[in-house]
């Protein structure tokens, strides 16, 4: 990353702005009563340069890299805030990584500045038949497409794998919007019917698979800081809770077994956090940049749902209740777990990793 | 269809009463009821459920397990059990708005009610369909019971109560609410002091308020009372007894709820694995860990029959211990079995669908199971609660 | 088992006699200065009958079955006693399953007075060829071994699975013992140079695969009661320390956060001893008996495992010596851990039958 | 080998220090070292650990991390750090018979002893081969260390001692010992009154009784003290300041040992899959447990590294909350990666063999190390007492 920032002076911006624009209450609200995404929210990140982050300042953005990109996908795990930043920093990496400088200055200033908003496919897609004419496909399970208005899929045309970026409103392209338990991110159906596809919506890389990767580790690193930043989250609600209600004529937290499971969480999430900020602090060329980024994504998403869980028990009665905010991490941290790779298929390939190595 | 059933004349001869309740269960349960119940909207959810109970009465099995002196058919316990197998094997509609109505009022009132009282609502349940709930807990009394502080203020001829209620299931639906209030609040210790209330839900001063769980339903409620008048006559056993009474209406459902969960659980993990045939059943990890969940679910079964035989053999030599094991499996065995399911089915099963009414803890959509085992780590004392009771109680290790 | 004997009322002398004979201190001496087995104490369990427990009363047995042998074999466990009992139960069932007259008539009544002691081969253990001619073979990691008069070893004729009863001190076979970190049973390497195999030799079932089964059986359920004996020992016996010990001026059995953790285990082992109990009580025929037992013997033995490490813990400093009690349960629950199949083994068997039911 | 080495000079030369270690390692360690070692006597194991001691004080890494000012080579903390990882990385053999002598002695004396006290007993280590241990925990005292009971008497010019110390770690081969003792029974509280001193094991009235641990290994000691006289100027600090001495020793071991212990089981993970290739990393579940400990490993390395950094920074403004966190998680790590490894390799596993003293918590005896690893949850602060500390001084929960 830049040196000019800190991603601990950002980091606190981060949850400065997020503690006062998206407090508790309004996380909880919004799981009563869910949007495709807090419009007024991601109108605040843009202004402050938050979508900005990752793009090259040559196109609008701060340029700055994934050890910053950590710090606010974190802070927004930790706000639980229903953004669709995820798409915003893997776009910029796929196009910085991948896109020809049209394709740059048409699509990263309005990422940049929060005008668009993208979904981008996964790794386990179907990429889409390309070789000709108009293009009929179906890419179900496509995260925060609903609330997209670029999409970036997955291609294969003569038999080389490519990427197209279209329009959400393209002509012939629908998203049918599937509901989600974690009401913060957003799914969809995209279905592309007769559509056009240009020469230039083409993303064409040069090695295909060093762009996966290089795209499955910044899912992977903003994702584990997602899910870091909301498991330290629900974890500091609940043992603020535990101070202050009673049962028996005591504060539960003064309750020795439950004191001790609150320990293990905490030693757990701090041993969490240090494999996510290693993972985004490597440079994108150290030898295990993609192996760290896995292994972080398995264990952080792992560790936190299973922590989130506790909280609810924690909580006791009111845990189990809707406006109570453990359940929120809880869906979100279960929702982090599958993103881009299970953790059955990510172990596996860091077995295959730990092999080769 | 149009054949007769005639299940409780098979009663002596246990195959043809099994072989007699999977037809009628065959005949009467619709295919696609869960597809309607799920999509039927909360202010007809009643509605429903009555029509079922209603189909259950015909057959004489609306209160299965109620004795004859209550008005049920008074079937020996081993038909019961049988009873309720089936009616799992065979997923029928599990009636939960009905579970105080069914186990914890007749328990109470058949032990501490007057004849009035007895003669009055025991009638209501097995002739009609009184939707009865459970005022116990409060904001400030959940696992501490004890501490509960609704008022209960005699005056002649009645009470007058005031305070609020929690975690009330189906209370929105309540035609009457098994109460407790505190009527002496100088008691020596906090137990003291707690009486036991019928209350009329449609008395004035009484406001229900919804409560919105984590799947997104309501089953539960807070009742909200202020200045509410109950009868003198409608008090249970003698004022101060309360704790007491409580105790046995807490203890009496005598396994059959959870005996009833369980093998509901059981139909769904053989499904669970036929159905991952060509899925997750293909990855030998995930394929190990189910085959390790059976030998899990096949130590709670038998437990489960092993309280139910002790307790047809004889309710007060029945371990008093089991139920406490039970309850401290069962609620962790689900939590871990419904997370291997989220993890093996991956991204469908995070998917959000309205939770399908008298599914209990087998909905078997994913995520809402999951969210739901919490209710029984929870409810009806805490897991923490339990791991008290084994240690001091059961091991005799010293309170800390 | 025979109607005439409660397995209750057993277990209650085996308890009391091993109470008497061997006593923890005898146990932890055991473990500090092992020898190949405990033969005093197998003299008195030969006297008293409980080597003969389920050899057919024709033969000199007691003719009673394997809830008989689960109660014995849990109260083995229980005191950890180092006696190669698991050996005589299953010739026993090998003979009585298939063996001939001739063979039952001269091997089943030296098993029923103990002054037989018998080692029989493990499911994976690979088959002497028998195709004629002197036979050679090495057979590693048989337990019980090197305490044995009788082998009981897999072979192979004309491509057909059998057994061949050898007496271990037969011209040409030698053992030699490998030592293991649990003390009370043994384990040896068995060869076999230049052994003549006399036809009286060979138990030649109808269905081999089915024999196998049943052999498996058995031990499944002999192993998951010596496991769930020892759990319940190491358990009681940790309790009991836990009331005594004191720290910070309290018992230690007062601190939440360990009663919290006992009264979990203590759960568990309820709930398995149900699932031994239950797969001990069926029939030999019943559709599930192999089933039922191979899922009690991978869950009990790994729970009993489980809870013997915790009893080290839970024990603090003494734990670690070799002069409290708890090390000598974690290493043969171990042992039972591994023996005829591992978890991973019999959890596969187990899948299995649960796709083909 | 006839090659001479110049480690120390390589200082301020990262690379070229890190290639001399490791070349110097590479002539020095014997590549069968762990089976001599293995089939050691206990009667002489001090020897063969006393020759691999003056093999690394030819170099100048006798103490590698001690300052200038105590003896040691004075090298940078980053140098010290490489002195470790390269130590692990080679299987070097450890020292922990002279743990005590390495790092707590000085670090007490450095800080509390007289300059009389540091003149005597630093040279004792730097040059020669005395072995220290710790006279801290007593059968009544472990967790709960202020509660220590042995007595010592202050007579004319010298104290007279009584009690009896537990868990002293090589204190059958000890020279000296770091002694706790109560000189004043009348404190205001159980940490007062406890005073601090040096005690020569060769006075007479001491009796060490070794004690047998779970591997089989005696690797400390009881130690029962009898009338035994200890001079005045052998008390450390000021009387009745014992606790506060106590503290500090025990904090003062910066991270290195736990970060030798967590480097050598680096090396000894990433052997464990090669070795496995053909075997059990072919099984997919077995071979996703252990990627999933990679996670688990680096995490941990990362914490230890992160905490050695800030030491090296400012070791009084280091994190005071890591420490705690990495004995808390490291324990139990082991304990669960030996017990992956005892799973996957079987009934191999579970052979028996004689220890490989110096080889720390990576023998690569499957069971000796499973079994050990409890060592690191039990002793120095279990991690029950770890626990109390991260959620009441840390996480500012109440006590119960």
């Amino acid at each position: 990353m830049s040196d000019e920032l800190d991603p601990g002076v950002l980091a606190e911006s981060f949850a400065e702005m997020l503690g006062a624009e998206w407090p508790r209450e309004k996380a909880v609200a919004w799981s009563q009563a869910p949007a495709l995404f807090a419009e007024p929210l991601w109108e605040q990140m843009a202004a402050l340069g938050w979508t900005a982050l990752t793009v090259p300042e040559a196109y609008g953005g701060l340029g700055l890299g994934m050890e910053a990109a950590a710090a606010l996908h974190a802070a927004l795990g930790a706000a639980a805030a229903p953004v669709p930043m995820l798409g915003t920093t893997l776009a910029a990496a796929l196009l910085g990584a991948a896109g020809s400088e049209a394709q740059r200055t048409k699509l990263l200033p309005g990422l940049a500045d929060g005008s668009s908003r993208a979904a981008v496919a996964q790794p386990g897609d179907m990429p889409i038949r390309l070789d000709g004419g108009s293009v009929g496909a179906t890419i179900p399970d496509m995260i925060g497409a609903p609330a997209a208005t670029l999409l970036f899929l997955r291609g294969e045309r003569a038999g080389r794998p490519c990427w197209l970026a279209l329009p959400a409103d393209a002509s012939g392209v629908s998203i049918a919007a599937t509901a989600l338990t974690d009401a913060t991110r957003t799914l969809g159906t995209v279905t592309l019917d007769g559509v056009t596809v240009d020469e230039d919506a083409l993303i064409l890389a040069e090695d295909p698979a060093a762009l996966d990767d290089h795209l499955l580790r910044v899912a992977a690193i903003a994702i584990a800081a997602d899910a870091i930043g909301g498991g330290e989250a629900a974890l500091a609600g609940t043992i603020d809770y535990m101070k202050v209600r009673e049962q028996f004529g005591r504060v539960i937290g003064s309750f020795q077994a439950l004191k001790h499971r609150v320990a293990d969480h905490q030693a757990a999430l701090v041993a969490a956090r240090g494999l996510v900020e290693h993972a985004a602090g490597l440079p994108d060329d150290a030898p295990h940049a993609l192996l760290d980024a896995l292994s972080a994504k398995q264990h952080v998403t792992r560790t936190v749902a299973e922590i989130a869980r506790d909280c609810i028990q924690l909580h006791g009665g009111v845990g189990f209740t809707a406006e109570f905010f453990p359940h929120i991490y809880l869906k979100r941290g279960k929702l982090n777990e599958v993103l881009f790779g299970t953790r059955t298929i990510l172990l596996d390939r860091i077995a295959d990793m730990l092999e080769a190595a | 269809m149009s054949r007769t059933f005639d299940i409780l004349s098979k009663v002596g001869d246990e195959p043809a009463f099994r072989q007699e309740i999977r037809d009628w269960l065959a005949a009467t349960v619709p295919a696609d009821w869960r597809r309607r119940w799920q999509a039927v909207r909360e202010s007809e959810l009643k509605a429903i459920v009555v029509d079922w109970l209603e189909e259950r009465r015909k057959v004489g099995l609306a209160t299965p397990h109620w004795p004859r002196e209550w008005g049920g058919p008074g079937i020996p316990f081993a038909y019961q059990i049988i009873v309720y197998e089936e009616f799992a094997r065979a997923d029928a509609p599990e009636l939960d708005m009905f579970t105080i109505s069914l186990f914890h009022t007749p328990a109470t009132l058949f032990e501490h009610g007057t004849q009035a009282q007895k003669d009055r609502y025991l009638g209501g349940i097995t002739q009609g369909a009184d939707i009865w709930c459970q005022g116990f807990s409060e904001p400030g009394a959940g696992s501490d019971l004890a501490s509960l502080r609704t008022s209960a203020r005699a005056e002649s001829g009645h009470y007058v109560v005031n305070g609020q209620k929690i975690w009330s299931s189906a209370a929105m639906h309540a035609d009457y609410c098994l109460l407790l209030a505190r009527t002496d609040p100088n008691g020596p210790r906090k137990h003291d002091g707690i009486s036991y209330f019928i209350m009329d839900m449609k008395t004035p001063g009484i406001e229900v308020r919804p409560i919105r769980q984590i799947t997104g339903e309501a089953e539960f409620a807070e009742i909200f009372l202020d200045d509410v008048k109950i009868p003198a006559e409608n008090l249970i056993g003698a004022e101060g007894d309360g704790w007491n009474i409580a105790q046995s209406t807490l203890s009496t459902e005598r396994g059959l709820l959870i005996f009833g969960a369980v093998e509901r659980l059981a139909r769904s993990f053989e499904l669970d694995g036929k159905e991952a045939k060509d899925g997750w059943m293909r990855d030998v990890q995930l394929r190990r860990e189910y085959a390790a969940f059976h030998a899990e679910l096949q130590s709670l079964r038998l437990m489960i029959r092993k309280l139910l035989i002790e307790l047809e053999a004889n309710p007060d030599k029945a371990s008093p211990t089991l139920p406490t094991y039970i309850k401290l499996i069962w609620g962790p065995f689900l939590q871990r079995y419904t997370e291997f399911l989220l993890r093996a089915e991956g991204i469908d099963a995070l998917k959000w669908q309205p939770s399908i009414p008298g599914t209990g803890h087998s909905s078997r959509l994913r995520m809402n199971d999951f969210l739901k085992s919490y209710g029984w780590t929870i409810a009806g004392g805490s897991n923490e609660i339990m791991r008290n009771i084994v240690s001091e109680r059961i091991l005799g290790l010293p309170r800390g």
